[in-house]
């Protein structure tokens, strides 16, 4: 599996189809550098990528009503490098505002999946977590890390602008501190992910990864 | 299109030089609103664990923790919040009986871990623990009725005419309405000493099952009835809306469901197996301890037999309690129950030592649950003149449907529930009655609805009168001198006692003085070897926790056994020598 | 209002009426004459609009009654025509050809409760739900919690202690009337 | 009686006589529980006599001079004779005035006396009976006066 | 190069959910021939919760503080479309204190503001012009302090309840409104020039969308959109609900039926609710309670019947099928949002010959909701 340009072994449990070949989104490539400059190197990357959070518009539920203060004027979110971009092509940062029913889950999934690494997920509001006001509801999933890896969760119903500031920030200091490593989870325990999204949209029709 | 619409939307620009909307970031988020919903905040001390929080939370997001021993009034349990349910709509703030829940106006929080958004306010240490601002419990918005259904009571101009009862009792329709302000939180079961399964009745009636509220009654008192008129109300003391509302009336409608029901043994059908068959068991006394145990073991079998030294049983609840309180054809229904299960009575017959050696030999158990028969002595100069008369004694007369007089002008000396049985006795045969009091009105023992209706028939309550002395006065009368009191804190936490201000005397000419001060155990008829081994210095008896004496096969309780010397407390003694007796039963089969 | 009523009363029979409020009232009619009755309401009364079409499960009953609010937007007051319809192989007639956006409200309730209603374009093209492979969920026997739990796991660690059984078992709460 | 220790033996000899007045009590009483009863207040009294050759062997700190305020109960109650079926109300209310009379003799010597060091002396052994006398007071108001 | 048929020039392209110029989370499934749509399909589900399910499991006190959940941006109507439905059945409306309906009749305003403001903001941004949003939003976000102040809470309310409020009025609250209302007022000719006097959203939005007349009885239309062709159809003043029967009130019309006419009704009710609030203000009783004694909510139960109610949200008539059953739960509620309507049959109409770059302002000039279509 490993060709001779990707000398990193697939970390254990991959996904044994997981494309890991040249050209690939997954190839954090890796060379023999000094490990001083290594570390250094990885420091400057973490910076920069804290410092751009660029967020994905998909208002997939109620907690999006307050991403709109968020990016007028009053919250201005550009302040700190924050902006909505329209497509995940463009985005590193998911934000899964609230609960999600089935139907937005896959979408969610397909998006989360077309988004460029390195990116992070940020679950807003109970719901996110343990399923919140609609924990008994048919058609919403009360763990959102059980489908998507999760590297923030900011607790309210809904969290308050100035709370999901205050998210970010936690946020980016787990950027930089190299301790965000969400998506590289999924791709570890991918098989996990797979099994659980699948145990859940009965009718799954997507590709298994989203290119 | 013109030119203004191409020019206009510039205007814009002339804001470039306006203050901006924008937040500051320096000094941290924004303060939330003085009444902001934001994380939780439990005061524990205040907290009582009730759990009314977790039931009204439609997100299930409450979870009630063990985090101290459970006492009487406390579960020792405390709401453990989860947010990942929570959705901050403030009904439990705004339910809570004991206002000990509220919320701060905090509202960040941020992590990477998923299990961290879960806590016990209030044990659990956070930084807003000390939040001044925040939604609280607001009086004039309560989610829970504070009202009590008032009870329907004869006008007391009436009352003082008249032997029929005082309460009305509730109707259907108002009972159910009272029924439902229950809050299911159990506190009460703790405090009953019977244990009785209040909010399980009370939900029934609730619902409009009364017949099941009977047999739920039942479960665990067989003199309910009794308890739903004269029940000192434990319960009602700890009832969580009663907190910051009125109690639910928990006598009332036990009283409501067991008088609607005149053929109880129809009701209530025993699903017990019959482990004392061929057992035979006799009962000294029957009062609710002995009638306790009589009914619970009849329905399983055993043979029984109560002995009463008066023409009626019912003990205390017969001889001690005024029938405007508890009228005769209540207690007549409870011993029909009785009967219908097989108990036999040997009435107008009192036990002496041989003859209990003789049933202890001839019984698988006696059960002895006579009571405090003798009254506490004033042992104030003048006590023996003619005129000077223990309540119980009167009391007893009455009820025993004999003549009593007692003149024109009365002084009761005692403030519990005998004293005031006593005055509106007295009031009822046409006496003008005081009441004089050591203590101040808040410190009496007896029912405070029972001394409003005492004020109310006319009573007179004279409070911090210690007597000194009762002298004959020259035309036949009696001259009752006290003297006055202040109370003394001696000791903190403790109720204050009065001490005597020397040297003043007030004088109250009467035709009686009823004495009301106490009474205590007359055991001397039990023979030496087994009152040695039994009786502890105050002349009580003490049992085990099968309700057992240290005689083997004598079973005790009631007054005699415990220091609270109510009926439930009493019923409670005989639940537990049944279980006593039908445990040890059981463990002679096998 | 009443002389609507009456009118309805006279031609189409009526099993059961309410005046909720001075402009809403309701009345229940047999299942054959929904069609008749909603069209002769559009065409010759001033009950023009159809505000909604709704579904209530009678379980206990073993039907379903459909509910449809008509309004009269000049006369500003509401008619509810309920019908009654038997929970097995529910079936209804499609008010479709009257309005238009009755198709939506009858593509939901084939949905959810499962009622079909022949001729109506969109009947069983799902709306709200994707991949679902219960009974319709509005259904009263459909239970929300049970299948919650078999879809979507909540996070674990939680105790919940029932204040009112704990005191019971903490003070040894006993009956006495079974063993 | 002249010395300190003179004094303190006579107190000592007071609280034995107690005693086995207590003792003879409790010897005769057919009450239930009331041998128990004045068994205990034998054992109190002893307990007093323990404390007062305490101090005399210097092992203790000098009475107490504060001024013990009593409840005022047994000074209105009437006198009860010694009796051998005594029940506790009358077990206190003895106890009661035993201790008011021990209360009365130390007073009375200490007006008799003009050595203010005997003096000093006697009325500590007067406060003494008192804290005592309180003691079944507080007893007596709470098991006999219950309920007034 | 080969002549194309018209089935090859033809697209299909999925509109949403997940696309910045949608009105929440849903999508429209298009067809178009070049740049025109042939014709449309709306898809709803992606916010699907099953309230009315959750509901029916719920007791009454514990099924309020879901129902604002329904319209994110204007909660508060449902809230008050339950009290008001449940107090009919139960007959607690008779006892809601005087002040309270006060409260509520502000409370309502203030939401139907506030939700207005977000709304033209929108609809000048799904033409994708920045400022104005930015203004309007910020505006928006005052009344959402007036609101955190008054209920707690900044978006989900939860505030009126059976037989009245939860709390009180604060000290000072009108003064801080009115402040914000004059804020609102001094920018509103600012939001003009950069909307109406702008020439790129009125080219784009004169004549483009018009909904004919006859569609208003066939659909069931109502709200702006009605208002917009110039008929005087209001919930408020139809059927006068808590103290909007009190109050000086005529419903705003204009003309034009298209998208720039109903971005004019916002803006006409904007002034309209501004002027509300003050009468509202004005009114209200300072004293009294506000609300209603409660019976035990956990084990409250009401007599089975059957209602509708009303309210006039800012995007049309809302309305609460209840059906209660004698229990301690609703049987059965419907909810009724004017975007069942709007959002799905409507717009499906308008969509064939709509040129797609106009689609977005379409379906937000109609202020579709989509978690009102599916609860």
């Amino acid at each position: 599996m490993a060709s001779s340009k990707f000398p990193l072994a697939p970390p254990e449990h991959s996904r044994p189809h997981a494309p890991m070949g040249e050209g690939c989104f997954l190839g954090e490539t890796e060379r023999q550098q000094p490990l001083a400059l290594k570390e250094a190197l990885a420091k400057i990357k973490n910076w920069f990528r804290a410092n751009s959070l660029w967020v994905m518009a998909y208002g997939t539920g109620c907690g999006s009503i307050e991403l709109r203060p968020l990016t007028t004027a009053r919250f201005d979110m550009e302040r700190f490098g924050m902006a909505m971009r329209p497509t995940p092509r463009q985005s590193n940062v998911l934000i899964i505002s609230g609960y999600l029913s089935v139907k937005s889950l896959k979408r969610v999934i397909r998006a989360y999946e077309q988004m460029p690494s390195p990116k992070w997920v940020v679950g807003l509001g109970s719901c996110t977590i343990n399923g919140g006001m609609y924990w008994d509801s048919y058609n919403t999933i009360n763990r959102l890390d059980l489908y998507v890896p999760v590297d923030l969760y900011i607790a309210g119903c809904m969290p308050r602008p100035e709370a999901l500031l205050e998210g970010f920030g936690v946020l980016m200091e787990k950027i930089k501190a190299g301790e965000a490593n969400g998506w590289n989870h999924y791709l570890e325990q991918m098989d996990w992910y797979k099994e659980n999204q699948k145990k859940l949209i009965t009718d799954w029709d997507l590709p298994d990864y989203n290119w | 299109m013109s030119l203004k619409y191409t020019i206009a939307p510039f205007s814009a620009w002339l804001q470039a030089v306006s203050k901006p909307f924008t937040v500051p970031v320096t000094g941290g988020p924004r303060p939330g609103a003085p009444r902001y919903r934001g994380w939780h905040i439990n005061d524990v001390e205040k907290c009582i664990g009730c759990g009314t929080c977790s039931a009204i939370c439609q997100n299930e997001a409450i979870d009630m923790v063990p985090v101290d021993d459970p006492v009487v009034g406390d579960s020792g349990l405390r709401p453990k919040i989860d947010y990942g349910r929570c959705c901050w709509c403030a009904l439990c703030v705004d339910v809570c009986p004991s206002g000990s829940l509220g919320m701060s106006n905090e509202y960040v929080w941020a992590d990477t871990d998923a299990d961290v958004f879960r806590y016990i306010p209030g044990v659990d240490e956070k930084p807003w623990d000390d939040s001044e601002l925040g939604w609280r419990r607001e009086e004039g918005f309560e989610l829970v009725d504070h009202d009590r259904v008032p009870m329907g009571m004869l006008d007391p101009d009436e009352r003082t005419q008249t032997w029929a009862e005082v309460v009305i009792g509730y109707t259907e329709e108002q009972a159910r309405v009272e029924a439902s302000r229950c809050v299911d939180c159990g506190l009460c079961v703790a405090a009953c000493p019977a244990h009785m399964h209040i909010p399980d009745y009370i939900g029934a009636i609730r619902d409009g099952d009364d017949a099941r509220a009977v047999q739920i009654i039942y479960d665990n008192n067989a003199m309910p009835e009794m308890c739903g008129k004269v029940c000192t109300r434990r319960c009602e003391s700890v009832c969580s809306i009663g907190v910051q509302g009125d109690p639910l009336a928990i006598r009332w409608l036990k009283r409501y469901a067991t008088e609607r029901f005149d053929n109880l043994a129809e009701v209530l059908q025993p699903q017990v197996e019959r482990v004392g068959e061929g057992r035979t068991v006799a009962v000294i006394g029957g009062g609710p301890s002995g009638l306790t145990v009589a009914y619970y073991l009849a329905i399983r079998g055993f043979e029984v037999t109560v002995h009463e030294a008066l023409p009626q049983v019912g003990g205390a609840t017969f001889f001690g309690i005024p029938r405007y309180r508890f009228p005769m054809s209540s207690l007549e229904k409870q011993v029909d129950l009785l009967k219908s299960a097989g108990v036999k009575f040997v009435l107008n017959h009192r036990v002496d030592g041989d003859e209990l050696t003789r049933m202890l030999a001839e019984n698988d158990a006696v059960f002895m649950g006579v009571g405090l028969m003798k009254p506490m002595a004033l042992r104030a100069p003048g006590e023996d003149l003619p005129g000077v008369i223990p309540a119980l004694d009167m009391l007893r007369e009455q009820n025993l449907g004999h003549e009593v007089d007692v003149g024109e002008k009365v002084v009761v000396v005692g403030g519990g529930n005998v004293a005031i049985d006593a005055s509106r006795i007295s009031r009822r045969l046409g006496a003008e009655v005081t009441i004089a009091y050591r203590r101040r009105v808040v410190d009496m023992p007896a029912d405070d609805e029972e001394i409003e209706d005492a004020e109310a028939e006319g009573v007179e309550i004279v409070t911090q009168a210690i007597p000194l002395r009762v002298e004959a006065t020259e035309d036949g009368k009696l001259d009752f001198v006290w003297g006055p009191a202040e109370m003394v804190q001696e000791e903190e936490g403790k109720r204050p006692r009065p001490k005597l201000i020397e040297g003043v005397e007030n004088h109250l000419v009467v035709d009686r003085v009823i004495v009301a001060i106490g009474q205590g155990p007359d055991l001397d008829w039990l023979p030496t070897e087994i009152s040695e081994k039994i009786c502890n210095k105050w002349g009580y008896i003490e049992v085990d926790e099968t309700g057992m004496t240290a005689v083997e096969g004598l079973y005790a309780g009631g007054d005699l056994v415990n220091d609270t010397a109510d009926a439930i407390s009493a019923i409670a003694d005989g639940l537990r020598a049944v279980n006593g007796i039908v445990d040890k039963t059981r463990a002679q089969h096998v | 209002m009443d002389e609507i009523i009456q009118r309805i009363r006279d031609n189409f029979g009526v099993l059961r009426e309410h005046r909720q409020r001075d402009d809403l009232a309701e009345v229940w009619i047999e299942p054959r004459h929904v069609l008749p009755l909603l069209t002769w309401l559009k065409e010759h009364t001033p009950f023009v609009q159809l505000t909604h079409l709704s579904a209530v499960d009678w379980l206990e009953d073993g039907e379903f009654q459909l509910t449809y609010l008509l309004t009269d937007p000049v006369g500003r007051r509401s008619l509810m025509v309920a019908v009654r319809i038997s929970r097995e192989e529910a079936t209804a007639e499609s008010v479709h050809t009257l309005w238009a956006h009755a198709v939506t409200y009858e593509q939901e309730i084939n949905e959810m409760f499962g009622i079909h209603f022949p001729g109506s374009p969109r009947q069983g093209v799902p709306f709200i739900l994707e991949g679902w492979d219960d009974i319709p969920p509005m259904r009263r026997d459909f239970d929300t919690v049970e299948y919650m739990n078999r879809h979507h796991p909540s996070r674990p660690g939680r105790e919940h202690t029932d204040p009112r059984r704990y005191i019971g078992q903490v003070v040894g709460e006993k009956g006495y009337l079974h063993d | 009686m002249k010395s300190f220790e003179e004094i303190l033996d006579f107190a000592i000899d007071n609280e034995q006589k107690a005693h086995d007045l207590y003792m003879d009590i409790a010897e005769m009483a057919t009450r239930p529980g009331m041998r128990q009863t004045f068994l205990e207040f034998a054992a109190q009294e002893m307990q007093h006599r323990e404390r007062l050759e305490a101090i005399k062997a210097g092992k203790l700190p000098e009475l107490d001079q504060a001024r013990v305020e009593t409840l005022g109960l047994s000074e209105h109650l009437v006198d009860v004779p010694v009796e051998k079926d005594m029940d506790y109300q009358s077990a206190l209310l003895f106890a009661m005035k035993a201790e008011q009379r021990a209360y009365d003799l130390y007073a009375g010597l200490a007006k008799a006396t003009d050595d203010p060091n005997l003096v000093t002396l006697f009325e500590g052994l007067a406060q003494e009976e008192l804290k005592h006398k309180l003691h079944f007071e507080r007893e007596y108001d709470d098991v006999v006066l219950g309920d007034n | 190069m080969t002549e194309q048929t018209a089935l090859e020039r033809r697209v299909q392209l999925w509109f949403g959910p997940q696309h910045p110029g949608i009105t929440g989370n849903m999508a429209v499934q298009a067809w178009l021939e070049g740049d025109t749509l042939t014709s449309g399909v709306t898809h709803v589900g992606y916010l699907h919760r099953g309230f009315e399910k959750l509901m029916e499991r719920r007791k009454f006190i514990q099924s309020f503080p879901i129902v604002c959940r329904i319209c994110v941006p204007e909660p508060d109507t449902n809230e008050w479309l339950l009290a008001a439905s449940i107090e009919e059945l139960s007959g607690l409306d008779k006892e809601v204190p005087e002040k309270a309906r006060w409260i509520r009749t502000l409370f309502l305003e203030m939401s139907r503001l506030s939700s207005m403001l977000m709304v033209l903001g929108g609809h000048v941004g799904a033409m994708g012009l920045g400022t104005a949003p930015n203004w309007l939003i910020t505006l928006r976000d005052y009344i959402l302090d007036r609101f955190e102040e008054l209920t707690g809470a900044r978006v989900y309310h939860m505030y009126v309840t059976y037989g009245g409020v939860r709390r009180d009025l604060p000290e000072g609250f009108a003064e801080r409104l009115e402040a914000n209302l004059q804020e609102i007022e001094s920018k509103l000719p600012l939001v003009d020039n950069v909307i109406f006097d702008s020439a790129v959203f009125r080219k784009r939005a004169i004549g483009v969308g018009v909904v004919p007349e006859e569609w208003v009885d066939e659909l069931g239309l109502t709200g702006p959109i009605v208002r917009a062709m110039g008929i005087a159809r209001d919930t408020r003043t139809d059927y006068p609900y808590e103290k909007y029967g009190e109050l000086d009130i005529e419903p705003m019309t204009t003309t034009g039926s298209d998208i720039f006419a109903r971005a004019w009704m916002r803006r006409l009710e904007i002034a309209q609710s501004i002027d509300l609030i003050r009468q509202i203000l004005a009114k209200m009783p300072t004293e009294g309670p506000y609300s209603a004694k409660l019976p035990n909510m956990l084990t409250w139960t009401i007599p089975a019947g059957e209602t509708y109610v009303r309210a006039e949200a800012s995007r049309g008539e809302m309305g609460y099928y209840v059906v209660t059953d004698g229990s301690d739960k609703i049987r059965r509620v419907h909810v009724r949002g004017p975007s069942y309507v709007h959002g799905v049959t409507l717009l499906e109409r308008l969509m064939p010959g709509t040129n797609i770059a106009d689609l977005s302002a379409l379906m937000v000039s109609l202020q579709v909701c989509p978690p009102e279509i599916e609860r």
